[in-house]
């Protein structure tokens, strides 16, 4: 097919689908309207279970099982991103060239860096009070420690992050979230049911399995993406093309 | 309405429309000092947002990402290094005006949460968008070297 | 109530968006996509949603620049070490 | 007002796919593909907005003291944001694994060197 005729097939169909999706909106729900009869139900619910942020509730304790789904997409991506970009034979490993980083720039970045370890572990801790969660502080507490490449060198950051390490956290994380729905059954009750007692209302261990499976997820996805990163920053600095020097 | 959020709006369809339209167009230097600002003006509309909705907890969002917004430019001032050191970006004046806004915006949160724990968080904020805003704009006009790697 | 703020936020992420698929170059792409994940957490914020804010803010604003800039590095140097052997 | 983020949320997600359909450079596409699934985000937090209302955290706020947006659908949002992120990886390292063998990141030459 040509690039006109593919041109042509797409604008025929973009059409088609504008003018579907434009006269979907309209039959939609007004916006802002009044009606969410699932979100009160869900509200009711979490704060049945001290849970007070309700969307935490909603990710790990009313539809966990949902998150279970979400999460082995996380894993299942981080496992074909280290197969797709493993060294291959024909490339070899060029060692990085150290870096220089305008001083003001360095410090900056190791002065922000414990402050952006500890605001990862804040914003997952609080998860089920505000919020906050897994899914963020994770992203955040990775981010961070990427900051040694960003602020120092490729070098200083290799040698902090074993990368087998966190690829061993990141299925131990995995399987945790498992287990803890694993225990819902052996406790009595269902697969990841809230089993555990529900605590104090807005109190870091309030809410059952909820900061539990919180944790897990919060291992889950910092680890998954400190292991991403470095299978990107392996091709961008280190592998080069050609054989064995 | 109130005036915390007529103050957000105006943040967002002046200053943030602008460094949207900023990006968007023009050399590259224009373009990573108004990815640098976006974040810049953002955070104080965010902490502007939290006081108007009158919720705390929003200001976690003012947090993130006076942290990680910096972060974010140190990434493209790292890896354009070699494009930007041919044409470094000098928007200086700029960039004191932006800070000074978001010293501004703060100083008001703050006087308006009063003492307490709220305050320290408000002034961890505000240390890290300013200090964050400098560095980053200090990044971006030859804080690497450009080496071919590393 | 803030519907000012969110007809602001709304045209805001609209112009980002289009602005991100007509910049062309991967590497300036990264920079407005940058700002389309800012103004998408600003959005998010005055739709109430701070928790999926706060997930944008995370991933828009270091993550994801991040991964595109690494790749546009390592496609664009083959050729880079071609110029310079020539 | 009634539809008009529904109809912004349309425009996202339309936008998105051109870029896609006429993008000349693999990155950009993926780049494009990240445009479109923000829309969804918020389409889906459109649905879930109530005027007047604020968002389901009691950390702050007495329960039941003021109206609460949907909390399912920011749910919903939320870990997609995550995992969408780890996706666009894939697809950049599939794009990189692209670079590799065929020395070229165009679509169209891709398509000519296939024949």
């Amino acid at each position: 097919m040509t690039r006109r005729t593919r041109l042509f097939v797409a604008a025929l169909g973009g059409t088609g689908l504008a003018v579907l999706l434009v006269a979907a909106c309209f039959c939609l729900p007004r916006f802002g309207g009044a009606q969410h009869p699932y979100g009160d139900r869900v509200v009711r619910a979490s704060l049945a279970r001290h849970t007070a942020n309700t969307i935490a509730s909603v990710n790990f304790d009313q539809r966990a099982f949902d998150t279970l789904g979400e999460m082995s997409i996380l894993f299942a991506s981080v496992l074909g991103t280290v197969v797709l970009l493993r060294q291959t034979r024909d490339e070899h490993r060029a060692a990085p060239e150290p870096e220089q980083v305008a001083v003001p720039v360095r410090r900056f970045a190791l002065l922000v860096l414990p402050v952006a370890v500890v605001t990862g572990l804040y914003v997952i801790a609080h998860g089920q009070l505000s919020p906050g969660g897994g899914f963020q502080g994770g992203v955040v507490l990775a981010t961070a420690l990427h900051l040694l490449y960003l602020g120092v060198d490729y070098r200083a950051l290799e040698r902090i992050r074993p990368v087998g390490f966190y690829e061993i956290a990141d299925a131990l994380a995995a399987s945790a979230y498992l287990v803890l729905g694993l225990a819902g059954l052996v406790a009595g009750t269902a697969f990841l049911a809230n089993f555990l007692p529900y605590g104090t209302f807005n109190t870091l261990s309030s809410g059952g399995t909820v900061p539990l499976l919180n944790a897990a997820i919060g291992m889950e996805v910092a680890c998954a993406v400190v292991v991403l990163l470095a299978r990107f920053l392996d091709q961008a600095v280190e592998i080069e093309k050609g054989g064995e020097k | 309405m109130n005036g915390w959020t007529v103050a957000a709006t105006a943040t967002l369809a002046a200053g943030v429309g602008a460094a949207a339209w900023g990006v968007a167009t023009g050399p590259l230097r224009r373009r990573v000092v108004a990815q640098n600002l976006s974040t810049s003006l953002a955070c104080p509309a965010l902490l502007l947002l939290s006081e108007g909705y009158d919720r705390p907890s929003y200001v976690d969002l003012a947090l993130l990402l006076a942290l990680l917004g910096p972060v974010g430019t140190l990434v493209f001032a790292r890896l354009l290094a070699e494009d930007l050191a041919a044409d470094p970006p000098r928007a200086w004046g700029l960039t004191y005006a932006v800070a000074g806004f978001g010293g501004v915006v703060v100083i008001a949160v703050c006087v308006a949460a009063g003492p307490g724990r709220a305050l320290v968080k408000l002034l961890v904020v505000g240390a890290l968008l300013i200090g964050g805003n400098l560095t980053a704009s200090r990044a971006l006009s030859g804080g690497f070297a450009g080496s071919r790697r590393g | 109530m803030d519907d000012p703020l969110i007809v602001v936020a709304l045209v805001l992420v609209a112009v980002s968006a289009t602005a991100a698929v007509a910049v062309r170059d991967p590497a300036r792409q990264a920079l407005v996509l940058a700002v389309l994940g800012t103004v998408l957490a600003v959005l998010f914020t005055v739709l109430q949603a701070p928790d999926v804010a706060l997930s944008q803010l995370a991933v828009g604003s270091a993550l994801t620049p991040l991964l595109i800039m690494l790749s546009v590095r390592k496609v664009r140097r083959p050729q880079r070490k071609k110029e310079a052997d020539r | 007002m009634s539809v008009f983020p529904y109809l912004v949320a349309v425009w996202v997600f339309l936008v998105g796919c051109y870029g896609l359909v006429t993008s000349r450079n693999l990155i950009h596409a993926v780049g494009c593909l990240a445009v479109c699934q923000s829309s969804t985000y918020v389409l889906l937090l459109a649905v879930g907005y109530r005027d007047g209302a604020t968002a389901p955290v009691f950390s702050d706020l007495k329960p039941g003291s003021r109206p609460v947006v949907d909390p399912v659908v920011q749910a919903l949002a939320l870990t997609d944001v995550v995992v969408g992120a780890t996706v666009t990886a894939v697809l950049l390292a599939l794009v990189l694994q692209i670079s590799k063998l065929h020395g070229t990141v165009d679509p169209d030459e891709l398509s000519e060197l296939r024949g």
